[in-house]
């Protein structure tokens, strides 16, 4: 029997995370980008209400600090102190740990995205990005598959008829159109990599925009469209946002949920918009890059901070673009929505594969 | 400190508590979980055995899709909670059927890879890298894979004619 | 480099404890699921057993492992699906009709 | 020379083909004639054989003639080649002239005794049929065709015995004729084959020298041609068939079973007697038979009431002394008796035939009686013939008759005291002969007359008479003519001696010693022949006081020792038996076996079908056992 | 040097089934017509065939690959053996149809089909002188019987017909692995080869215990015979013609042309037991025969009884035995064949076999009486008829080995007599049985025209056997040639000089035989 309790041979040549980044390095990173995060949060509920006023010609919260800029402070403050309702007949562990998964999915993403190059101080090079995972853009498809978890269980959770299908709806669409998100993403992979196979790695792919100075949103235009509906559809926005919307089903699958637990949904929405326009600027609009001002090489403190300066200008002009969107277009009714998933969004993708094909093939990128 | 035995032991760990419950809970609802923390388990053990593609796929495919389509039917059909059957003779029968088969089937393979693990690999290294397993699948496994994705098709067509909610004029 | 015999042990379990729940369980989900924790099992061997040789290799069996359980999934819930419609259960036992 | 040979067989045979054909057109007397018309032409030619044959030397008396090769097979000593064909020497030609001379009368006489029954073609086509059987039987070349002819007037009788399709008796008489007939063929067929396996020949031409040489024959072998032979000549053990035969016309009886079929059997013994000779204890056996049979027979004739039977059993009797004489070795005398038993018993046939034509088939001798008045040509016949079968002396029974006693009072004489029994026997048989002879013709013709009354019997038509007539000289002549020991005036047996063996103990008798014999044979017959007609001639009061003083023998003769419903009992019933014991066993044990079979699986797949109970677990439980197992098989 | 006339006799039947088969709208009367004159056309040109070789080899042969993979050719060809046989099965053929005016008037057109595919199968089974081949027209003859007395027979016709399906299909199984066996051991399936091929001692034990198996079931031998007299009973009068006068003598034919000459070291060894079984079934189905009541029945188990004597002629070694007991083949065939065509004649007009029923016919019938009287005298084998001949061969052969056999089997032949004259005494003499039996017509013209071949082919043979036998002789020997050198090795195995077994078969110069 003692051949069988072999103990492991602990091998340091081969430790699991590279040396190049220690662990307090990778905490310190991860603290920033989640401050960063949960700072653009507030603003950009903020700023949503503001922009909708603004574009229905009202004024929208100026009440709350001047013109309304601590409002998000005060939802804050609500969201905490308001009474946690649980509706009886609950299981209560998965009622609380839904909107839980929802929160921490969206804003795990955020750990794959780089916001700059590499940073070069005291002799020690810091690349701008939290875990730069050589499966990067698979873990974002991968935590956005688990985020449909957070809503199917919270709809099932809160014992409610209503909130049960608008927890289904939502988790159907978000499925279907992660087929689509996928395959567009596919697409930009296969041309960023040309005829030999590159890597999922996005700092790869931005190195690879700036390399050849062409944004990936010109080169694939049609992916960049498909990836941003699907960017859409994923995060539960307005064309989209059929399962909470409030006519039909009275608030989809937080309607039961009430004060923190709503909170986290809430903020769980919010981080996926973040986090999806981070992995589209990425994707599509050069991440970090710009064609003059930023350099490919490890930069200083300067260069770094332009480069995350062009980073967040381009994920705030996204965010923009989101919520401009928002308050335009009319919501899609639930057939449909599923029609133009399957039968326009996929096969336009497949389409656009195919041309990404062809062109990595012959090398026009 | 997270070394690959600390991970491995954890993510060990994680997989057997949620297949014994898989097993053992009586609402379906709450085995289904507890089978997606198995499979998160799992993806992580695809993780320390530097599979890191498997461990994606892994976790989008299993637990992304699979599980949400038993959430799906389990919701769907609200299921109450099953009475926990006793243990009769044939479930004692077929837990010690188990034992038995796990007994078997670890007992030999442990000895038998040791003494083979000194073998030289008779290919060359090949990390599991995306790309070497695109190349082997699209070499090697060419036939397979056009045969899975015939598979595929198949299931697709059965599962939607068997759960197609018959038409008014059709008999159920 | 965690010894291969571990991981072998590891997933004699799980299949124990997936045969365990095929076997003894009465609900057609539970006895899925278990089904599903095998084939993972499975896909551990193949993966433990290829790190020491050619890794790419079990990573594609792997593949083709989920593919298959993917399908099997699909026909599986479509067949409770249409079982239950029937029957209004999902208790294997209760189906006995297709009886010699 | 060939043809007339060839001609004696093929006559007979194209008559009974054309009768048998066209035989429906032709009426009233046309098939009759047609036939006597046959048979009149071969007597003439085997006489014209016969005279060529006398005129050879003596050792190459013999004339072989084969037409086509039968069959050739095999090769070396195993080869067997048989040919078609003829072979006339004093034996055989002999044979063929009484056959062809009695069995022409017998054509005559069934002329108008067959003149108002309705299917006489047929009749005719059998009878020439018979004749054509009987020639072959005689004349054939090998043993193979004396069996064709063995096994075809075996075929003729059966055909004529049933020939009056209605009466059931006729028919099972014919049966079982032929199947009594066959017994004694199988011991025949059996005597062949080993005769074949041993000499390697079964042609009568080859096998002369090799008979002639051998010394020591299995007595077995020898004892399969004597079975072959009771069978058709009715002794003993197979005796029965004969009797019931006289349901057949009376014509077919006389001349089949009297004069010509029955003597087959000496004839077999006469062509094959140096094997005889040689096998040791056979011929015993066959005079022992022979001697049984004779006063056996004799004694059952003595209370039979059908004139028929009387005269058949006697038949059985006279045929029990000529093996006698074959079994004391007198081959010669057995021939002379044969001969001259032919003459004077299809004589009493022919004889007994008118008597019934005349009572329209009145066969009962207590319902006749005085016919001498009305028959008186029939009567003389038949009483001429009646002295010649008591062995009187000048008719012709007496002189065979009494050669064979002499004979066996010779050997006796010579020093073995068993030949003396015999001679006992043989003289106690010629007593009986002459009473039932006498009690017969009294009953018949003498006293009073019991006839019924409206039956006013007339004289037989002229073909009957004549044939009558003829036998009548020939009973009367035909003894002395052929041989009168004592005065040595032995023509027949010069004529036929020199083909038969030799006997083994050759005797001879003092010529005083001779002459006394004779005298006291002649005697005897006188004596019982009185007390025959005595006893019948009145008011039977003798008789009948003879029947108080045994009773349970009377009725055991009138019983005919029972023997037919012995070997009922013996043979047939437990031979039903085993068949049908045969038929239970093979439709319950062999096919039950087999279908025993088909349940079996049956019942196998109900058991196996409980195994799918439709428990989706219980199928999930064996599979995994199943693959528990293959693991551990694979791991031990 | 392929000769043709083989395939002809046997694919133009075939192709005539498959005519007719494919020809639903034909009328029953031409369809029967067009078949008569078919198979009129064919036994025509089946008798070139008797001019075998002197020498006992095969004549017209006919050699082509046929699987080319396994190395099975189709390969056809006559001997001295076969010849008769294939010309008797193309003489009963018109005989059966002529027969079936009385009797079959619904399904006629299939009546013709299967009796056409039968008639091909069972030449074919004569002809083949491969293995499979062989083995493929054994069972091709099967399945046109299985339906002629499942679909056209009695009463319980489908149990008699699934019953000797199940029995014959039985016992060819063991022919396949046999021949299967042979082809693995020797490498080829050809006649000619094998008959050269030595194989070991217990090889042919198994080997032959395989063949006879089949074989002694078709025979039948006694204790595989229950199959027979139920078939017979519920098979119509052709369908009985045909089984009882053809397809009995596959059995024997098979045992002669493979037991013998491939496996003999194992044909002497049990040559003993068979003979004693060839005893019990003479006698055993002689019993029998005489305890039924039923005619057909009664004639069943007669064929059992003739056909223990023709094994008994084969299992003898003897080569007059043997060459007797080809002869009873076509003997047996012949008188059984016109006593079934009578029973049928009989049936048409009683519709009852029950003997108990029947007495007196000889008054009305008188045809029909000559006619069964003939047939029965032929059957019980009277000297100057052909059975005859062939008892006689075949027992005298026998006696010079095994004499208490042959006494035993000469007793057959007293039985026979006993069986057959009940038979025909319940028939035709005595009072009358059948009430009918005054209203029934004697044979008619086409009912004597059914019967004269036979009874002239009896009488021919009877009168002059010398032209088959001088045929089939030689082609005997040249089968018994290794069992007989086998017996005389085991028999006295120092003197023998070594005989060298792959020898081609020395033949005997006809010159010799002088």
């Amino acid at each position: 029997m003692s051949a069988l309790l072999l103990l492991p041979t602990v091998d340091p040549a081969e430790p699991l995370l590279d040396a190049a980044s220690p662990l307090w390095l990778t905490l310190l990173k991860s603290v920033a980008v989640f401050g960063i995060t949960m700072t653009l949060v507030p603003l950009l509920v903020l700023a949503e209400r503001r922009v909708s006023a603004w574009m229905q010609y009202r004024v929208g919260p100026n009440r709350v600090g001047i013109g309304g800029s601590l409002q998000p402070m005060a939802d804050l403050v609500k969201m905490l102190f308001k009474e946690e309702l649980k509706p009886d007949g609950v299981p209560a562990f998965l009622f609380t740990a839904a909107p839980a998964i929802a929160a921490i999915t969206a804003l795990s993403m955020m750990a794959v995205v780089p916001f700059g190059g590499t940073l070069e101080i005291a002799g020690r090079s810091i690349p701008l990005v939290v875990a730069d995972v050589d499966i990067g853009v698979l873990a974002v498809l991968a935590l956005s598959s688990i985020g449909v978890y957070g809503i199917t269980l919270g709809g099932w959770a809160s014992n409610s008829k209503y909130s049960l299908l608008g927890g289904l709806r939502s988790s159907a669409q978000m499925i279907s159109y992660e087929l689509t998100l996928g395959i567009a993403l596919l697409s930009v992979l296969v041309a960023a990599s040309g005829p030999e196979f590159g890597s999922f790695k996005l700092s790869e792919l931005i190195a690879r925009q700036a390399e050849s100075g062409i944004w990936n949103c010109f080169k694939l235009p049609l992916g960049f469209v498909l990836f941003t509906i699907a960017a859409f559809a994923e995060t539960n926005r307005l064309p989209f946002d059929l399962p909470e919307a409030e006519p039909e089903l009275v608030g989809g699958y937080h309607t039961e949920y009430s004060s923190m637990r709503f909170g986290l949904f809430f903020l769980g929405e919010y981080a996926a918009m973040v986090a999806g326009s981070a992995v589209i600027v990425c994707l599509f609009l050069g991440g970090w890059h710009f064609p003059y001002l930023t350099k490919e090489v490890a930069v200083g403190w300067g260069g770094a901070l332009t480069q995350v300066a062009v980073f967040l200008a381009k994920v705030l002009a996204f965010l923009f673009f989101f919520i401009h969107v928002r308050w335009t277009l009319p919501r899609l009714r639930y057939d449909q929505l599923m029609n133009f998933g399957w039968k326009w969004m996929l096969p336009l993708s497949l389409l656009n594969l195919l041309f990404a094909g062809i062109g990595a093939a012959l090398g026009w990128f | 400190m997270l070394s690959e035995t600390t991970a491995f032991l954890l993510f060990s760990a994680i997989a057997l508590v949620g297949a014994v419950n898989v097993v053992t809970r009586r609402n379906p609802v709450h085995a289904a979980l507890w089978l997606v923390g198995a499979f998160l388990g799992v993806a992580g053990l695809f993780l320390t055995l530097g599979a890191g593609l498997l461990g994606a796929i892994q976790v989008m495919v299993y637990a992304g899709a699979i599980m949400v389509l038993f959430l799906f039917v389990i919701l769907l059909l609200n299921l109450d909670t099953t009475p926990f059957e006793g243990l009769s003779i044939a479930r004692g029968a077929s837990l010690l059927a188990t034992a038995a088969t796990v007994a078997l089937i670890a007992f030999p393979f442990a000895r038998a890879r040791e003494l083979r693990a000194a073998a030289v690999p008779d290919e060359p290294e090949l990390p599991a890298t995306a790309g070497n397993i695109a190349s082997i699948l699209f070499h090697q496994y060419a036939l397979p894979f056009e045969v899975v994705s015939l598979l595929l098709l198949i299931a697709m067509v059965g599962a939607i004619h068997l759960a197609r909610r018959p038409r008014r004029d059709e008999p159920t | 480099m965690v010894p291969q015999a571990w991981y072998l042990l590891l997933s004699a379990l799980l299949f124990g404890l997936g045969i365990a729940g095929f076997v003894a369980r009465r609900n057609t989900l539970v006895m899925f699921m278990s089904v599903e924790l095998m084939l993972n099992a499975a896909n551990v061997v193949f993966l433990a057993a290829a790190r020491d040789h050619v890794p790419a290799r079990g990573s594609a069996c792997a593949l083709f492992v989920i593919a298959v359980a993917a399908a099997e999934v699909a026909v599986g819930l479509a067949l409770v699906l249409a079982l239950f419609r029937l029957r209004k259960s999902v208790q294997a036992d209760e189906v006995r009709e297709l009886r010699a | 020379m060939n043809l007339v040979a060839g001609l004696l067989l093929i006559l007979p045979l194209a008559m009974a083909a054309l009768l048998g054909l066209f035989g429906k057109r032709l009426h009233g007397k046309t098939p009759g004639l047609l036939a006597f018309g046959m048979a009149a032409t071969c007597f003439g030619l085997a006489v014209a054989a016969f005279l060529h044959l006398r005129g050879l030397p003596e050792e190459a008396r013999f004339v072989e003639a084969s037409f086509w090769r039968w069959l050739d097979l095999g090769s070396g000593d195993q080869r067997l080649a048989l040919d078609v064909g003829v072979w006339l020497d004093p034996l055989s030609v002999t044979w063929a002239l009484f056959v062809t001379g009695v069995g022409s009368l017998i054509f005559l006489y069934s002329i108008s005794y067959m003149e108002h029954e309705e299917g006489a073609w047929r009749y005719f086509s059998y009878l020439c049929l018979f004749l054509f059987s009987m020639l072959i039987l005689v004349l054939g070349e090998n043993l193979v065709l004396t069996f064709l002819g063995w096994e075809g007037v075996g075929l003729c009788s059966y055909l004529l015995i049933g020939f009056d399709y209605g009466k059931e008796v006729a028919a099972r008489a014919g049966r079982k004729a032929f199947v009594v007939n066959r017994i004694g063929d199988v011991g025949f067929l059996i005597g062949m084959f080993w005769t074949w396996k041993l000499y390697g020949t079964l042609g009568h031409g080859e096998m002369k020298p090799i008979m002639a040489a051998v010394t020591a024959v299995p007595p077995l072998l020898a004892l399969g041609y004597f079975v072959g032979a009771c069978g058709k000549s009715a002794q003993l053990p197979l005796f029965v068939w004969l009797p019931d035969a006289m349901a057949g016309p009376t014509p077919v009886s006389a001349l089949i079973h009297a004069a010509t079929m029955v003597t087959a059997g000496i004839y077999l013994v006469l062509r094959l007697s140096p094997l005889f000779v040689a096998a040791e204890w056979a011929l015993d056996v066959v005079a022992w038979t022979g001697a049984a049979t004779a006063l056996f027979a004799g004694l059952i004739a003595l209370r039979q009431r059908d004139i028929k039977r009387v005269l058949a059993y006697s038949t059985v009797s006279q045929l029990g002394y000529m093996f006698l004489a074959c079994g004391l070795g007198a081959f010669g005398a057995a021939a002379f008796h044969v001969i001259t038993h032919a003459f004077f018993k299809a004589l009493l046939f022919l004889g007994a035939g008118a008597v019934i034509h005349a009572l329209h088939g009145e066969q009962d001798l207590w319902k006749m009686g005085g016919l001498k008045h009305h028959l008186p040509k029939t009567a003389r016949a038949m009483t001429a013939g009646a002295f010649a079968l008591a062995g009187i002396f000048p008719f012709a029974g007496f002189f065979s008759k009494d050669e064979i006693l002499g004979v066996a009072f010779a050997q006796g004489y010579a020093g073995d005291p068993s030949r003396y029994v015999l001679w006992g026997m043989g003289v106690l048989t010629a007593a009986l002969t002459a009473f039932y002879t006498a009690r017969m013709m009294t009953l018949c013709f003498g006293g009073t007359s019991r006839v019924d009354p409206h039956l006013h019997p007339h004289e037989a038509p002229a073909p009957m008479a004549i044939a009558l007539q003829v036998l009548m000289v020939a009973s009367i002549v035909g003894g002395a003519a052929l041989g009168f020991e004592a005065l040595h005036w032995m023509p027949l047996h010069h004529w036929i001696d020199p083909v038969l063996a030799a006997p083994p103990h050759p005797t001879h008798l003092p010529p005083a010693l001779n002459w006394g014999l004779m005298a006291l044979a002649m005697m005897i017959a006188v004596l019982a022949w009185r007390i025959g007609a005595k006893w019948y001639g009145g008011d039977f009061a003798p008789a009948r006081q003879a029947e108080l003083t045994a009773p349970r023998f009377a009725k055991l003769l009138q019983g005919r020792f029972f023997v037919d419903e012995l070997y009922a009992l013996l043979i047939v019933r437990p031979l039903r038996f085993v068949a049908e014991l045969c038929l239970e066993f093979d439709r319950r044990v062999v096919d039950g076996l087999f279908r025993g079979a088909g349940s079996f699986s049956a019942l196998l797949s109900t058991t196996v079908r409980l195994a799918q109970n439709g428990v989706v677990h219980a199928y999930a439980f064996w599979m995994v056992v199943g693959a528990v197992l293959l693991l551990t098989l694979a791991l031990a | 040097m392929n000769d043709l006339l083989l395939a002809g006799v046997i694919l133009g039947p075939l192709a005539a089934a498959l005519l007719l088969a494919l020809w639903p709208k034909l009328a029953p009367e031409p369809a029967r017509l067009l078949t008569l004159l078919i198979t009129v056309a064919t036994f025509v040109a089946s008798l070139p065939l008797l001019a075998t070789d002197a020498a006992g080899g095969m004549t017209r042969e006919l050699d082509v690959p046929w699987i080319a993979a396994l190395g099975i050719r189709f390969h056809l060809g006559v001997d001295g053996i076969s010849a008769p046989l294939v010309v008797l099965t193309t003489l009963l053929m018109p005989l059966v149809v002529l027969a079936s005016y009385g009797h079959v008037h619904d399904r006629v057109r299939q009546y013709c089909v299967l009796l056409l595919a039968m008639e091909a199968g069972m030449v074919g089974v004569f002809a083949a002188l491969d293995l499979v081949l062989f083995y493929v027209f054994f069972e091709m003859s099967l399945i046109p019987l299985y339906l002629l007395v499942g679909v056209y027979g009695g009463a319980r016709r489908t149990y008699a017909a699934l019953k000797f399906v199940l029995f014959t299909v039985a016992g060819s199984l063991l022919l396949l692995l046999g021949i299967l066996y042979v082809m693995h051991a020797t490498g080829s399936a050809d006649f000619a080869a094998l008959r050269r091929a030595t194989l070991s001692v217990r090889e042919q034990a198994w080997l032959f215990a395989a063949f006879a198996a089949a074989f002694c079931v078709k025979v039948p031998l006694v204790p595989f015979h229950t199959w027979l007299p139920d078939a017979h009973v519920e098979a119509p009068t052709g369908g009985s013609v045909i089984l009882a006068g053809v397809t009995l003598k596959m059995g024997t034919y098979g045992l002669l042309r493979f037991c013998l000459p491939l496996f003999p070291a194992a044909s002497i060894e049990h040559a003993p037991l068979l003979l004693a079984l060839a005893v019990v079934g003479i006698l055993y189905g002689a019993l029998l025969a005489w305890a039924q009541s039923d005619l057909k029945k009664i004639i069943a188990y007669s064929s059992v009884s003739h056909l223990g004597f023709v094994v008994l002629g084969l299992f003898s070694l003897q080569s007059s035995a043997a060459t007797g007991a080809t002869l009873q083949m076509i003997n047996h065939g012949l008188s059984t064949g016109a006593l079934f065509l009578l029973i049928g004649m009989i049936y048409e007009r009683a519709h009852t076999r029950q003997l108990a029923d029947f007495g007196g016919l000889a008054r009305t019938m008188p045809r029909f009486a000559v006619c069964l009287v003939f047939a029965t005298l032929s059957s019980i084998g009277l000297p100057g008829l052909n059975g005859f001949v062939g008892e006689f061969l075949i027992l005298i052969g026998t006696w010079r080995d095994h004499p208490l056999a042959a006494s035993l089997a000469s007793l057959g032949v007293l039985l026979g007599a006993i069986y057959m004259l009940g038979l025909v005494k319940g028939l035709l003499f005595g009072p009358v049985g059948h009430p009918k039996t005054a209203t029934w017509r004697d044979l008619t013209l086409r009912e004597m025209a059914t019967l004269a071949p036979l009874f002239a082919l009896m009488i021919a043979i009877g009168f002059a056997p010398q032209p088959l036998l001088s045929r089939i002789e030689p082609a005997v020997e040249r089968m018994l040639e290794r069992p007989r050198l086998a017996l005389e090795a085991s028999l006295a195995p120092t003197a023998m000089p070594s005989v060298d077994e792959g020898a081609p078969p020395h033949d005997r110069a006809p010159g010799e035989r002088r």
